[in-house]
């Protein structure tokens, strides 16, 4: 059942030191603020972040990392222009980076929310990260094993919730949202707007509330 | 007295937590629905695409495009939403779903399900579902008559029928008692016209 | 680029003998029928064909399944009050049988669909369905390695699509055609409307035409 | 004359089939979109969940909820969908883009692709959807300059800098040449200011 709440303080407050935890985003582009915001304020320590990036500029995720309680980021693209929280962080050996390509990060996250022990993925094969992972030829073609990335928290943004917990998103903001709601012990949504049940086209809806467990609309 | 059908449904109807997201299997859980208490919040899955499944469509109500998972005319509540079939399966074998509730051949006191095949000859085995729920739902129920038509128990030390989960079930639900199967055994939570003593015996617990 | 067709029969003219088609429906809903029709007026032979179920009556998959020339059915649930003609085949040995579990039946076509060469997976574990079949352990659950299921062909249905073969779909008739679309070779979809470009909301899309090669309307 | 950037995009774009459903990587890549006839149905993919994306935003157009995979504003065309990461790569993987457009730091003769990472001590590591695109897209076209600043050839035996992908790429877009990498060799579909014979000479082949 999902919590209607308008603190993002109050919805992440149970996040404990060592949790890893799912944020939601490209680059700018769905990345829950105000719910990193609050989990920067918590404050908990030695967390594992799961992001496609590894921050822009000097807020939200980058803002977190800045607070030294990240241990260890599981990214595809660090290194932008304005990654200069984590670049210093990574250069000084402050963060332990896990780079993963791209369509590996969103389907081991989807295979964590499906409960696929590990599946045979055809990326990556002869290149320096997938060095030491257990290879097969299948049909003709060569695959590494790969394994779920299961989060304890996840924190997305969404464009509008209804108040079970439905969620549709707006344009490529969408982006990791749906795949890390289904990956996460617990998965906070911020959004603009809850409506009513019955608010959402049920055709539409793209996060079905069995997924989101805490709404702020912040 | 033992207990109807729908008492039965009733019975496990009232132990479902509010909140709850869950799936009813074909044939006796359907029930189930009927006896949830109106707005605690349980919310049907169904799983050819859908959350938020209502109950049975009737009059103009009825569409072929929205049934149930025995492709019974159902009807939608406010809230629902629809996804396609590897979707609404990476939902149950996720461990997304609180509980279902399946009905069965056999339940061994280890939990183990059998409810997909009888394995007479010339039977034709048809799985859907059962295994992915089996291993998926968080708590599996499982609601049958606890005798056979011969007399012969359906809660079994083994069971004799090929198996559809091993060790997934966690609570029969069943016209003479309610039982919980633990760790270190068979509780026997309530009976229903039967003693204990009675239901042990006939059971060999 | 997707095709825009009225007919039904050239729709389906250049299946092979010997095709895997896929086809989509849970029993009635979403069953294609149009298109299955055709497939029996055309004739092709040797057909694999997969479903979640073999056919309700004496219509649409049944009426295929009627002529002989379907060799083997994937499927997860034959055995219905109404499937006189699959059981009379079977009994008599004149179709061959793969039973998978309806939750594999849909992730090894998704796995077909998303480039996955095969995953472990919890269902069916200690039942003879997963008998032969490689096991292994991982964090402490027993998993069965399943391999992809791969069509030459898909019959799907949808509600209605735009002239480049985006798709949407009706309640639960949506069910195995959005994977199905995904993991064959060429995706045929029968729709009630085709609606111009941009006639349907980008949000709620749920076939991206690129995996629809020919839209009907029959 | 070798080509300039917007020239060399050009020639890319008119080896595009009409029809297409394409991915065109960050940097020079993007330069291909410009070129594409209007009207020939090609349809451009964006790892970050989307299909059908039109030209970079302007003005009031710029929405920083629709970016392409570099970050950028951009629009969206008629016949438009939008879908979360793992459908977007799922796509990607499962071989249903006919083309990619990447650039690159070298590629082999033989098809070998290096273009996330130049080993460099202290830098930073990126990969993004590089090597998703290297083994999924069922044309694999790169685009580069064909030397280095100091000269030294970027289309090489054998890749010096970690790879990407390995035999994935099938044609090779530079500013002096486009060469097609086949069974039997590396073919020089045609060159800009340099003859044939030069070419081979500087480039080792």
């Amino acid at each position: 059942m999902t919590a209607v709440l308008t603190d993002p303080d109050e919805a992440v407050a149970d996040i404990p030191d060592g949790a890893t935890v799912l944020i939601g985003g490209f680059g700018p582009a769905g990345q829950p603020i105000e719910l990193v915001d609050a989990l920067r304020r918590h404050g908990a320590r030695d967390l594992t972040v799961v992001n496609n990036n590894a921050g822009n500029g000097d807020t939200g995720l980058a803002a977190l990392l800045a607070t030294g309680n990240v241990r260890k980021i599981i990214c595809s693209f660090p290194r932008q222009t304005d990654s200069w929280v984590f670049d210093d962080l990574y250069r000084s050996g402050k963060i332990e980076l896990e780079l993963v390509p791209q369509g590996n990060l969103a389907e081991r996250m989807r295979a964590a929310g499906a409960g696929i022990g590990a599946f045979f993925c055809p990326t990556g094969v002869g290149t320096p990260l997938t060095e030491g992972k257990e290879q097969r030829t299948i049909d003709g073609r060569e695959y590494v094993l790969e394994y779920p990335i299961k989060g304890d928290f996840a924190l997305i943004k969404a464009h509008r919730g209804d108040e079970v917990g439905n969620l549709v998103y707006r344009k490529t903001a969408r982006n990791f949202g749906p795949v890390m709601a289904t990956a996460a012990g617990t998965t906070v949504a911020q959004v603009a707007e809850v409506v009513p049940a019955g608010g959402l086209d049920p055709e539409a809806v793209v996060t079905p509330g069995i997924y989101v467990d805490r709404l702020v609309t912040p | 007295m033992s207990l109807g059908k729908q008492e039965l449904a009733a019975v496990v109807a009232a132990d479902i937590p509010a909140g709850s997201y869950v799936n009813l299997g074909i044939g006796l859980p359907t029930l189930v629905a009927d006896h949830l208490p109106i707005g605690n919040g349980v919310t049907l899955h169904t799983e050819n695409g859908m959350l938020g499944m209502g109950r049975a469509a009737e009059g103009d109500e009825v569409d072929w495009d929205l049934v149930n998972a025995g492709k019974i005319p159902v009807t939608e509540t406010p809230g629902a939403s629809y996804f396609h079939h590897a979707d609404s399966f990476a939902m149950m074998r996720g461990g997304h779903l609180d509980v279902c509730v399946l009905g069965a051949f056999q339940v061994s006191v280890g939990g183990d399900l059998a409810n997909w095949n009888t394995g007479e000859p010339g039977a034709i085995p048809a799985v859907g579902g059962a295994m992915d729920l089996a291993i998926g739902a968080r708590d599996v129920y499982v609601m049958m008559p606890l005798f056979a038509r011969d007399g012969s128990a359906k809660l079994v030390d083994k069971c004799s029928y090929p198996l559809t989960g091993v060790g997934c079930v966690s609570r029969v639900y069943t016209d003479h008692a309610v039982f919980l199967l633990e760790e270190d055994g068979v509780a026997i939570r309530e009976t229903y016209g039967i003693s204990e003593a009675e239901l042990r015996s006939r059971l060999a617990l």
